[in-house]
């Protein structure tokens, strides 16, 4: 997902943040277009494209729903509330906190390939199709947030969790997208076409599952996740959510995949939107069967784990490869997931609804991917240009390289960040709730309100 | 009076229901609980994770009958619930002081 | 939301609408294009706008969803049966009903700039242009019906129910919104640009929360509500689904807002799709900050009427404002639900979902802030002609003082109605469910089916 | 629902299935429009077609959601699990078979009206066109296969399950698909315009239907179901998930209907769309006043029955039909559905959700009534050509003998290879959980999962 | 000691805890159960059609008290949960030999 | 015979079986229950407004045992359900007449 960057004539580059912030709201509101008569009269075409990346916007927003659900259904009654509130407010702040700052940090005027550094509060251009980008951005900013509440679930204060969504939409997926997406030094590696990611397995889900990986191992696990150093399972709630939010969340995903083009001219949008059904697809079909091979239960709850694993696996190859190569990258990303679940846990790390796992393993796997099987038959966000082409079409190893200096890039940033970030708040204030908080749930003791009170619930809420 | 309380298989109940109606289908209380015994438990899982549920859903049925009664219902409990496996259950016999009727006032036997 | 009127080429004033109806389906029916081929002749770009509405109406729709989930999450499992057959058949007597007479009355041949005299039962022109502009407004005469059941939960019966529905569709809502929308007299008011209301926060919001609150006021407060004149909390069953259902509304209602330019050329969509999304986060940031200073918990039940209050402000002014007066309509919007909360309680009004103040008082809301925020870039669903100009962008009152006048005008002409309409239901058959009933829950009693047979219920559901 | 044809330079006909496998894979990838460059410089309006078959087609994957809703919550919560594997396993087999060799069969090169003969694996031409039929054609055919879940819920074992899905995605469904949508023999009949089924009554619906009914005649009825010849009830474990459901599927079957068109072009969708809404409406009236007329009481659950009846009625008339019309066959569908789920009872059939009554009955209906309501304003997928005219419009009988062959066929051929399908496992292996199994609930037994640990479920999940 | 168990109906729980209330409000525990008695059922209807639910919804509400309070518990119980109509419930009343407060170890009468 | 009838916390559940398992691990029974003694709520909030929840959940164990047993179970429990807070909850012992093990029939002590 690349959007056409606005360029203002300004070059200048400021010495620091904090100034420039200062300095771009000097100037007056830069002529722009705000009624959009101008854009429509250079382009008829643009309705078309304004459509469709604002359906597919509001597909990515109604992922959070996605994700709610998801979250909820694999963790404890108990905490249902806890997880709403969760997944409520990363949308919440994330819009806020990525109008303030985090969009000016990753679509403003580049900086030494580094940094963003106008349009602080959307200050500057009043045009529509800055506003368009801007709200395609802030869509994607908030899937990156939400995917870090499920790996810290259950024991996670929400003032942390609510510092870690603003930090994450300030900084860390802000200035890791700009690297990608916003002219940054990866987008522009001397390998292949540089680092590319077309929707973001790396720039919205790895980012995303490194700063659950971190959150995650500075909480330590969940009491009773492990017993004399062997992983318990402990079941979520409601298998019935659980797979609600994973059919709202591949429905979302066609829209976040199919409308990174950007436009809609770029009819490659119909191989996209196979690509998508057919990873997903074959990731559960692999999730399912490893585990039926294993336990010989066909087990739902990670064939649900395994849709989202090929989903995050095609994200970034979603444009550039063909159907058979959808199918294989959905296969390993199933194995992949189900693999990783039992690394982590192995060493002692509790991700309660497996977002690691998902997005972090799978996002760097799909990076990978694209680097094997990109076909050439399409180029940057364009049917003009070079095209990306994998090792596998021939292309050698170029494309491989740059994808996985993306894919380092990426695990060391938002792990490193993700990982201080949780480490100072904890120095700070304790981030995660007493023991007996944990034990008796976290609705009653951070909001007061327990999910299901008309229901008998076996796990927690008492007194 | 005689409290029988009757912890038995979730699945037995409509059986036991209808054994006890061909006695006479005495006024019944159920509850459903957890429980283990011999029965150690069962194996679940989740996520590719299996594990081991201790705590057993089963039902415990409660019927408060005269003296007289009681074996009566005793061994059609007992009969109905039956399939030989571990974990069809047990069956526990208290004494009861009074009971009262709270729509008639009445009490006793005629209570029941 | 406005739509290109049709005016046939009578000009003709019927002195009845009963003698209207009769005549209106002498005529043959009149040519259209029913095949829309010569639509598209004439107008190439046709298309692109017919998707646009097309597909933001059917996310209109999945509104109702929505409203179902929200209201029954904050209700109680011994009605959730009750709330469903509420959200469904509003829907379906909805469609009915506006298909038969509201329509006709909205969108018909204005007389005196009162009500619409023509296309009862849609008979008439056989149009494609028609049949569209009919199902953008029966989608949202669907969620102004749909408003109601909140306010009214837990108590109303379902039959004096299904006649409010009928009457909100057939009269109540098509008369207003003729007003408004359908060329009647508030659109023409020598104030401003006359009174705007883009999508609906008076039209559509406004309307529902103001025949809710009639509701609950005739009606009286749930059992148990009131304990010596104080007001109880009565938790909702699930907070998960209400979440569920404050994310699909959100979901929708981005295509309320956006598609309510009834026209993809309007690029404007852009900048309607940034402010909803951000005034539904400032309004959910307002609420959960305002309750959390005051008891020092989170309570995501109050976020998520924020949201909601976010969403209705926006509604009126979401294509003339900036993006930071939308923050701001938010966030007063986040504070007002709140404070619209406790001072209904205060007052013995028992909303067991908050409907009259997220939909009522900040529909109002909503309409004041056009005449204070808008921005002077954009014109009466059009860029061309005037533009909106609000006094805070030194517009002067006027376009104010054509709010205050539509808002007061919303408020007598639903309360007043729904008023009337509840108190006659009541003299004639008695619109409250039994004490007994009440107390067992409705679903039992109104509809014979407990909604979760399978679980324990902590409250009625019993004989 | 009918889509432009890709029929290569190859006339040759293949003498067996197998063989032409073999042979399609022979030549190299043909040369096709892998970027869409070339096919937006001959048609520069096909964007708005991608976008709107592409955002339909979304649509039409998210009903899988509602169907997952509908049929769990009209089950048991013991078997919610399961009813959550098959509704997502069947769309993954579904995929990846279809994609192997449903895809050919239904769209390949046109073997004697047959059979489609090229494309295995979508091997052959590398095309944006062609993917984009391939993504719209794969998500009806894992609506035919959803359907069969809810027919044959509580009682069949998860591997029969999977083969099941496999066969009809392979063959079931995509032989009578070519039929009707892939140039065959129906589609050619020399009465009428040949048998017409615009968006699938009979090729989506019927054929899921008469498969579910195959299957739960050759299951039998659930325990419990049947005592002494006499049927009894037993409810679902969530009326509010099965709304949910509902509301899902009334949004996602705009998207279904409406892009049958398989282009925007068509304005006709305006009509569509409202027809699918009315008849809906229709549907759920007509369903709850006849129960109400019978018990005195609202019953939500055959009224949710009676949207879904309303919808797969006007599934294949949509686009040919008058809003009057579109209201008169949702009414029928809606007495049809109870007539039938009754009926379908006295006979010893049990049906836990109704999807026969729903989809198998209601597609026939939907079949017959374009015989009987085609209005004559509206062609063959385009407003060109000649027009569809039915019985009541002086079209004469023809087309309506065309529907009832149609509708015979649809019988037979669904019914009969279902039938044939389910002896055959029932043979090998047996396709019944044991009593005990059934009794427990199929999700710990099939899954090792109960969906809802956390509560008290009053039926099954003992030990 | 006695343990006076009352089953009574659901929507009658608030109104008994007022009455118990007034006495003293003892310690109580309150179970979910179903049962039936005279009360035979209740007629739901699930997609069209009606059955019977044989075992309805009630409370059980436990109260273990001093042999003298007993009787006044029972009194005020039986009063509030009065309606006259069938499915009112009953009470039962149990010996009880022991009672241990856990946070102090306090026993007897003490405990309660 | 006896039962044991403890109502403790529901987060103590797990290390009072713990403690259970320690000294033999009796069959058991556990019931959710809701109740109040000393602990007289807990303030919930919903939407803005705040609220005392009176009924606290609970969980109820139920062991019989033999007249030996018990004081060994009761001293189990006791010691592993303690907090020092108020809500522990109480252990009253009730006479058992007699138990039967539906599997075999066995009655009496070997029942258990
Ligand atoms: N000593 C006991 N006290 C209370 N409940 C018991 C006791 N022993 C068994 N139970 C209850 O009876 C159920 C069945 O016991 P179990 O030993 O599994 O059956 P069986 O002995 O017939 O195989 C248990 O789940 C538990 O609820
Ligand atoms: N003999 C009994 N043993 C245990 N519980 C009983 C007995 N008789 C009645 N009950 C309980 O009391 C409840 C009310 O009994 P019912 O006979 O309907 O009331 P009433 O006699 O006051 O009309 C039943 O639902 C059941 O739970
Ligand atoms: N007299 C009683 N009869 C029945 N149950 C009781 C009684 N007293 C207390 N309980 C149960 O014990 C639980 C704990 O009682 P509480 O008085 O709060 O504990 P503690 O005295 O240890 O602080 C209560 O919630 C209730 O379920």
């Amino acid at each position: 997902m690349r959007v056409v960057k606005i360029r203002r004539g300004t070059s200048a580059i400021y010495a620091l943040v904090l100034l420039s912030m200062i300095l771009a709201l000097v100037p007056c509101a830069m002529a722009g277009d705000p009624t959009g008569a101008r854009t429509l009269k250079e382009n008829p075409e643009a309705p078309v494209n304004y459509i469709w990346i604002l359906v597919c916007g509001f597909l990515v927003m109604f992922m959070q729903a996605g994700f709610a659900m998801v979250e909820t259904g694999f963790c404890r009654a108990k905490n249902a509330t806890n997880l709403m509130a969760k997944n409520l407010m990363d949308l919440v702040i994330g819009s806020l906190c990525f109008m303030a700052v985090g969009f000016a940090i990753m679509m403003g005027a580049d900086m030494a390939g580094l940094i963003g550094t106008t349009g602080w509060f959307l200050y500057g251009e009043y045009d529509v199709s800055r506003y368009l980008t801007f709200f395609w951005q802030l869509v994607f900013c908030a899937t990156a947030a939400s995917i870090v509440s499920g790996a810290v679930a259950e024991r996670l204060k929400i003032p942390a969790y609510l510092i870690c969504s603003a930090v994450v939409s300030l900084l860390i997926y802000p200035i890791f997208g700009h690297w990608v997406w916003g002219g940054g030094w990866l987008s522009t590696l001397p390998f292949g076409m540089g680092h590319l990611d077309f929707a973001g397995s790396g720039v919205v889900h790895t980012v995303g599952g490194m700063v659950g990986l971190a959150g995650t191992i500075v909480l330590g696990p969940r009491f009773g996740k492990f017993v004399n150093g062997k992983p318990r399972a402990i079941p979520g709630h409601s298998i019935t959510l659980a797979a609600l939010g994973v059919f709202i969340l591949w429905f979302g995903w066609l829209g976040f995949n199919c409308g990174s083009t950007f436009s809609a001219d770029q009819l490659r949008i119909a191989v996209i939107a196979v690509n998508t059904t057919l990873s997903a697809a074959a990731g559960a079909f692999a999730s399912l069967m490893v585990i039926f091979l294993k336990t010989r239960k066909w087990d739902v709850g990670i064939a649900l784990n395994g849709v989202l694993a090929g989903l995050v696996a095609i994200t970034a190859p979603c444009a550039w490869v063909e159907a058979w190569a959808a199918v294989v990258i959905g296969l390993v990303a199933g194995v992949l997931v189900v693999a990783s679940v039992y690394f982590l846990e192995s060493r002692g790390v509790d991700d309660p609804v497996g977002a690691v796992s998902v997005h972090g393993t799978n996002g760097l796997w799909g990076l990978i991917s694209v680097g094997l099987f990109a076909d050439g038959t399409y180029g940057y966000y364009t049917t003009g240009g070079a095209h990306a082409i994998g090792l596998l079409y021939g292309g050698g190893a170029g494309q491989l390289i740059a994808q996985v200096i993306g894919a380092c890039t990426v695990v060391l940033w938002a792990f490193g960040l993700g990982y201080l970030l949780f480490k100072a708040m904890d120095a700070a204030f304790g981030i995660r709730v007493s023991p007996e908080e944990e034990l008796q749930g976290l609705d009653i003791s951070e909001h007061g309100t327990p999910a299901y009170p008309d229901f008998y619930i076996k796990n927690g809420g008492g007194g | 009076m005689k409290k029988i309380e009757a912890i038995v298989r979730v699945e037995k109940l409509d059986e036991i229901r209808e054994a006890l109606k061909e006695i006479g289908y005495p006024g019944m209380t159920i509850t459903r609980v957890e429980g283990h015994g011999q029965q150690k438990g069962l194996i679940e899982q989740f996520r590719g994770r299996e594990f081991k549920v201790e705590l057993i859903p089963k039902i415990k049925i409660e019927v408060v009958a005269s003296d007289v009664d009681a074996d009566k219902i005793i061994k059609a409990i007992t009969e109905s619930a039956y399939t030989g496996n571990i974990g069809d259950g047990k069956i526990f016999v208290l004494p009861v002081e009074k009971a009262i009727r709270i729509r008639t006032g009445e009490m006793g036997d005629a209570a029941l």
